[in-house]
């Protein structure tokens, strides 16, 4: 990890220390832990895209495990929260391997069906067979840590972005370790990667494993947040917005899926007084970005900032 | 320096005689409503018959003089932002009560929030799970029908007819699933099989596969649970393969929309539905007569289209709101106290409610009329 | 045998729609390499202003065609201006990402104007359905399949008798070849999202009055053709056709003989089984999806 | 240490190798030349497991390696560098050596993401012996820049610090003097020299500057239009009537 990266987790961690004391406002409160699980997803598919250069269309399919499998398991089986979340993400584990493995055969937009299709058929289970069909089910146990629940809107928030710094964490240290170069070097170049002696098939399964981690994680905080399920919340659209989020934050960096989830997660609220129109809009604003900030927000301003710097010194 | 002066005593003065004037801070009801999204036929009607309640209060005087605001929210037919939207009403704009969510997986999201921060919710959801356990949803109440009462006055057609064998086609949503799930709880209680159980997605465009196989099953009935397009392509497609059998529609039904859509393909469709769709087919001293009179007429008059059995839903919450402010005023909890206490053989849009501390619905199969659809517009079935 | 019959009448319907979609895929891909999202919407589009012109203006029905196909042609065109061309990026990815949000946008106008609720109108023409076999299939069927067949005849003469469409295949074989002898690549790009709008909107206005047509029922066409096309192996005309007809009659028979409830999640596993022993679809060719490169 | 037996390989109609065999004794300099579309790169990427031979077999160190993917290929301690660059050119200078030594190294995803002491001690050492590598090859300074700013020259010779980092016993260059000026080229030979002589590497060469591979190698095999039409010491090469004709219909003589 490099001194920035230090440095800019170190801001967030204060700012997520401070979070009760800067939003008092529990709808806003509600808006951050909603940003902070969105981009726990992000920076997951971030990885996946930006650093091994796999496209995902499927990753609702692993947020929908994670939701599914961890409320199942805490409320017919009353295990502790925690210990429920781990079990969801073995499953997302196992679900991601089944799927890697005879996917990665696959290039470009071959990958993309096959992942959209992944998820789709993980919708249609959760409809058909989820507990509560497509209804949908409740009184989820609330999130918990050592038998104490968190339901305190400030709690949650600390919860939630307190996983998303570990995720954080976690994943630049990968990201600057051994196996993270790697990816970065698939993105790069397969030749030189195979010329390299690096076993290219079981990196892209471990790091579509690792995506479907985080996706799971993310569900599984949705789920004994909202306390409420039905797979409406785990389709296609999802999967879309979460590909929004970190094509539009900036995919060659982790920082792009977190900035993308928060700005795509507040949009819509930002955008209720245009009413009727409100779709138009965030479709608009949606394409311009696309088009004027292609590389995605995060890189263009770390580039504008290292420009302003070196014409400074 | 002096005319700044001037204007800034102006603008003292402005705003003094401004804090005099008795400006009635209004009262705060909150809407959560699938506006847009994939239930937004429901949130559409829900949200005109607010808004238009809404004027027609104001322009009355409002509630003891203090004018009625009504806060909507769009909740995109989303759980995560029917979730949002409560805090947002609850806690940011302090409403005294919500209206909605349109759909069951909408409402069962915002429930905790409700009961956490103590407001009354008056879903627009039909979804048991709702209102039951009563216990559990002390702050919670319905005005759409149970599911299970459009089933009961399905069968009871069926039976008077009978009919014993029927195949079921259900939309693959909420809305579908709830009743199938109720058409299958009920069947033993009346004596009907279920010979054949379909189901297609809401965006499908041909159910002929379905409707074959129900045929081939050998039912004496098709009843098919969906809103949306799917309940008139279904309709076509019975048409067209001249199945011989009739078919039923659940309450969704009742909009003269439908019957446009299907065209001559609808004729002969029997459906359960609220009596809003069919006032001017009601005997005069009929007890909710004179007010789906005035709000039908009304509806139209503002808004293109009817208000259907689901403006009806938000009507009736929206005036049992506005009963208990008047009554008790603005208090979270009084207003609750109030639907639930004293709300007996009210008479609504929806039915004739009846509301207890052990039921917050307040309707039974009586809020449906068995209706048939004759030369394009509807008729009560004998 | 009537029962399947019966299957495998619906399924063709279907079929033929994704098939349709599934063609416009390609048109773009060919011309760009984009998997253009929007698909979906040119064909709401197309069933949308079928409606406005037959209902709305009274336009007797050729003129309604006519007219709803230049408006959709119009609306590629102005998707390619507005998107495609001011983008010039290699990045596939960004690109397609525009296409969802051109979606977006379309859906949010067409809400605007023809609010959320269905819209039909009468089939093409009047007639009880017909009997095949004791199998009972609606007249607007037939119109659906025959316009589906039209489309696949025009593509081929246009791609291989006339000039623009010959210029057009070059531009997919190779555009830097072909700007080289002459070929104005980035026209061949406009007409390809010209047609493929065309394509689409003309397959809506046929089925609008079969399954009805309401503004969101974009992205459910367009993740349908999209399978459609990767089946057939994409960028190629045959390939969506058949894959296209593949998955409706599969939808179709696993609905009937198996559960409709699992329709679509045994079509996609089937969809999966072929891409995963056929990386490239049916009919695609593996080296020359490895020539290609990604 | 290499040896190639009777290799043959056939694109479409073409015989790209037809029937080759020869062998890198282990601490040479050899060099594989011939006119273009010799063969010589098809060679390097059977030798390297890029594409399997239609016949014909690879030995390394006695072991028969064709048929083997690239990787378990390198694994051995066979690395090369390639004609068309084929740097991560979005990483550091530093970074792109460090993949090399992805092999010699064991962290996997949980301990690194963890960053145990295991991993900061191996992510030391690594550190460590890339920048010696590094500053052999004269990067050292360059190493915060990314991989593809640098001039062609130095991203040839990164390429070279990239295999160097897996260690290998045998290194394969392919071209390495390609669209570098009489300078940069003396640098390189001097480079593979030194890396012959002091690290003990074997080095297969593919090279058109004959000036170059003359000057440096200890054995050369010619091909042409797919098969050996020579091999031995330079001298004899130079002298071989047979290559000076195949270069002479080339019109590019040696020297």
């Amino acid at each position: 990890m490099t001194r920035e990266h230090g440095i800019a987790l170190l801001i967030l961690a204060a700012l997520v220390l401070a979070i009760p004391s800067i939003v008092t406002d529990s709808y806003v409160m509600t808006l951050m832990i909603f940003s902070g699980i969105n981009a726990i997803a992000a920076i997951g598919l971030c990885i996946l895209m930006g650093s091994a250069g796999q496209v995902s269309l499927g990753q609702a399919g692993f947020y929908g495990i994670g939701a599914y499998a961890s409320s199942v398991l805490s409320q017919s089986f009353g295990l502790p929260v925690p210990a429920c979340m781990a079990g969801a993400a073995i499953v997302s584990a196992l679900a991601a391997v089944i799927l890697a493995v005879p996917s990665l055969r696959l290039k470009g937009h071959y990958l993309a069906v096959a992942t959209l299709g992944f998820g789709e058929i993980v919708y249609i289970v959760l409809n058909e067979f989820g507990p509560g069909g497509p209804s949908g089910f409740g009184d989820i146990p609330p999130l918990s840590f050592a038998g104490v629940a968190i339901t305190e809107p400030a709690h949650v928030a600390w919860t939630v972005w307190g996983f998303l710094l570990l995720v954080l964490v976690f994943s630049l240290n990968l990201l600057n370790a051994r196996p993270g170069r790697a990816l970065r070097a698939l993105h790069g170049s397969e030749t030189a990667c195979s010329a390299m002696g690096l076993d290219i098939v079981r990196l892209k399964i471990k790091v579509f494993v690792l995506s479907a981690v985080y996706a799971s994680i993310a569900g599984s905080l949705y789920a004994h947040y909202v306390t409420f399920i039905s797979p409406s919340s785990f389709s296609f659209f999802h999967s879309v917005l979460l590909l929004m989020m970190v094509v539009l934050g900036g995919i060659t960096t982790v920082w792009g899926g977190v900035i993308g989830a928060v700005i795509i997660t507040l949009l819509p609220e930002t955008l209720k007084s245009f009413e009727e129109l409100d779709v138009l809009a965030y479709g608009l604003i949606l394409t311009l970005s696309l088009l004027f900030l292609r590389r995605g927000i995060v890189p263009i301003v770390i580039d504008k900032f290292r420009t302003s710097e070196r014409g400074h010194a | 320096m002096k005319p700044l002066r001037l204007i800034l005593g102006a603008l003292l003065l402005l705003v003094l005689t401004a804090s005099f004037v008795p400006a009635q801070e209004p009262i705060r009801i909150g809407a959560i409503l699938s506006v847009t999204g994939a239930a937004s036929f429901l949130g559409e009607p829900e949200k005109n018959t607010i808004l238009m309640l809404k004027d027609q209060i104001n322009k009355a005087g409002g509630i003891n003089g203090r004018p009625v605001e009504v806060i909507i929210e769009d909740s995109k037919s989303d759980e995560t932002q029917a979730v949002l939207a409560a805090k947002k009403l609850v806690e940011r704009d302090k409403v005294v009560a919500v209206i909605g969510p349109s759909t069951t997986g909408e409402s069962m999201a915002v429930i905790p929030t409700m009961t956490q921060n103590k407001v009354m919710l008056i879903s627009a959801a039909a979804g048991t799970g709702i209102t039951l356990p009563v216990k559990e949803r002390y702050w919670i109440f319905k005005t759409a029908q149970y599911d299970m009462s459009a089933v009961e006055a399905i069968y009871t057609t069926l039976k008077k007819k009978g009919i014993a064998k029927i195949g079921v086609i259900t939309i693959t949503t909420g809305y579908g699933d709830a009743g199938r799930k109720a058409l299958h709880e009920m069947a033993p209680k009346y004596g009907i099989t279920i010979v054949a159980d379909e189901r297609y997605g809401p965006k499908d465009a041909d159910m002929t596969t379905q409707l074959t196989k129900i045929k081939a099953a050998g039912a004496q009935a098709v009843i098919n649970w969906s809103v949306g397009p799917g309940q008139v392509v279904v309709t076509k497609n019975w048409h067209a393969l001249k199945m011989g059998i009739p078919l039923y529609q659940s309450h969704g039904w009742g909009s003269k929309k439908n019957i446009e859509l299907a065209g001559k393909a609808a004729e002969g469709v029997i459906a359960p539905l609220g009596r809003v769709v069919v006032w001017n087919k009601l005997p005069d001293n009929h007890v909710q007569k004179s007010l789906l009179k005035k709000f039908v007429t009304d509806y139209t008059a503002r808004f293109k289209g009817e208000p259907g059995q689901f403006g009806a839903h938000t009507y009736d919450s929206m005036q049992m709101i506005l009963e208990a402010l008047k009554k008790v005023g603005p208090d979270r909890s009084k207003l609750r106290d109030y639907v639930e206490n004293n709300l007996k053989k009210w008479p609504g849009a929806g039915g004739v409610y009846t509301m207890s501390p052990t039921d917050h619905c307040g309707l039974d199969k009586n809020a449906f009329e068995m209706v048939v659809v004759k030369n394009g517009d509807w008729m009560l079935l004998k | 045998m009537t029962v399947f019959l019966q299957f495998l009448f619906s399924g063709l319907t279907v079929g033929s729609v994704y098939a349709l979609i599934g063609m416009g895929f390609n048109i773009i891909y060919n011309a760009t390499s984009i998997i253009n999202l929007a698909q979906g919407e040119f064909v709401v589009i197309g069933g949308l202003l079928m409606w406005f012109f037959l209902e709305s203006c009274n336009v007797p029905f050729f003129a309604a065609i006519g007219l709803s196909i230049l408006s959709a042609g119009l609306i590629g065109l102005i998707m390619e201006r507005l998107t495609i061309r001011p983008l010039r990026t290699n990045d596939l990815l960004v690109m397609t990402m525009v296409t969802i949000a051109v979606s977006i946008v379309m859906r949010g106008l067409l809400m605007f104007k023809f609010g959320k609720e269905p819209y039909s109108y009468a089939a093409f023409t009047e007639g009880d359905p017909l009997v095949i076999g004791g199998a009972v299939i609606q007249l607007q069927t037939f119109w659906v399949l025959g316009i589906t067949a039209a489309c696949i005849l025009g593509l081929y003469a246009f791609f291989n008798l006339t000039m623009v469409g010959k210029a057009m295949r070059a531009c997919s074989f190779d555009p830097t070849a072909a700007s080289l002898v002459g070929i104005p690549v980035s026209r061949m790009i406009m007409f390809s999202f010209i047609l493929s709008a065309v394509v689409g909107a003309v397959g809506g206005a046929a089925i609008t009055p079969i399954s009805l047509m309401e503004y969101d029922k974009g992205p459910m066409l367009a993740v349908k053709g999209f399978c459609a096309a990767i089946m057939g192996g994409l960028g190629r005309g045959r390939g969506a056709i058949v894959g296209g007809l593949t998955i409706g009659i599969l939808e179709s028979m696993t609905a009937g003989y198996l559960h409709s409830g699992l329709k679509d999640a045994v079509a996609l596993v089937i969809l999966l089984a072929i891409l995963f022993f056929r990386p490239a679809g049916m009919f695609g060719n593996t080296t020359m999806q490895r020539l290609k490169g990604h | 240490m290499l040896d190639i037996r009777n290799i043959t390989k056939v694109f479409g109609g073409l015989r790209a190798l037809d029937d080759v065999s020869f062998s890198v004794p282990a601490q040479s300099v050899s060099a594989l030349i011939g006119p273009n579309g010799a063969g010589k790169t098809t060679m390097m990427n059977i030798i390297s497991g890029m594409f399997p031979p239609d016949e014909g077999s690879v030995s390394f160190n006695q072991d028969v390696i064709s048929g083997l993917a690239p990787a378990a290929i390198a694994r051995r301690g066979l690395s090369r560098t390639f004609q068309h660059l084929e740097l991560f050119g979005e990483m550091t200078v530093l970074e792109n050596v460090l993949v090399g030594r992805y092999i010699k190294s064991r962290s996997g995803f949980v301990a690194s993401g963890l960053r145990l002491p295991s991993v900061r001690a191996e992510e030391k050492e690594n550190r460590e012996r890339s920048l010696d590598i590094l500053a052999s090859i004269g990067l050292a300074e360059k190493r915060e820049e990314r991989a593809a700013n640098l001039p062609l020259g130095e991203q040839r010779i990164l390429e070279i610090g990239r295999a160097l980092a897996t260690e290998p016993t045998l290194l394969l260059l392919d071209e390495p003097a390609a669209g570098l000026n009489i300078r940069e080229t003396r640098d390189l030979g001097e480079m593979i020299v030194r890396l012959n002589a002091d690290r003990g590497i074997t080095i297969l060469l593919v090279e058109h500057d004959m000036d170059l591979v003359m000057r440096i190698s200890t054995a050369i095999t010619v091909l042409n239009f797919g098969q050996k039409i020579a091999s031995g010491k330079p001298s004899d090469i130079q002298r071989n009537p047979d290559v000076i004709a195949a270069y002479l219909g080339d019109e590019e003589p040696p020297c």
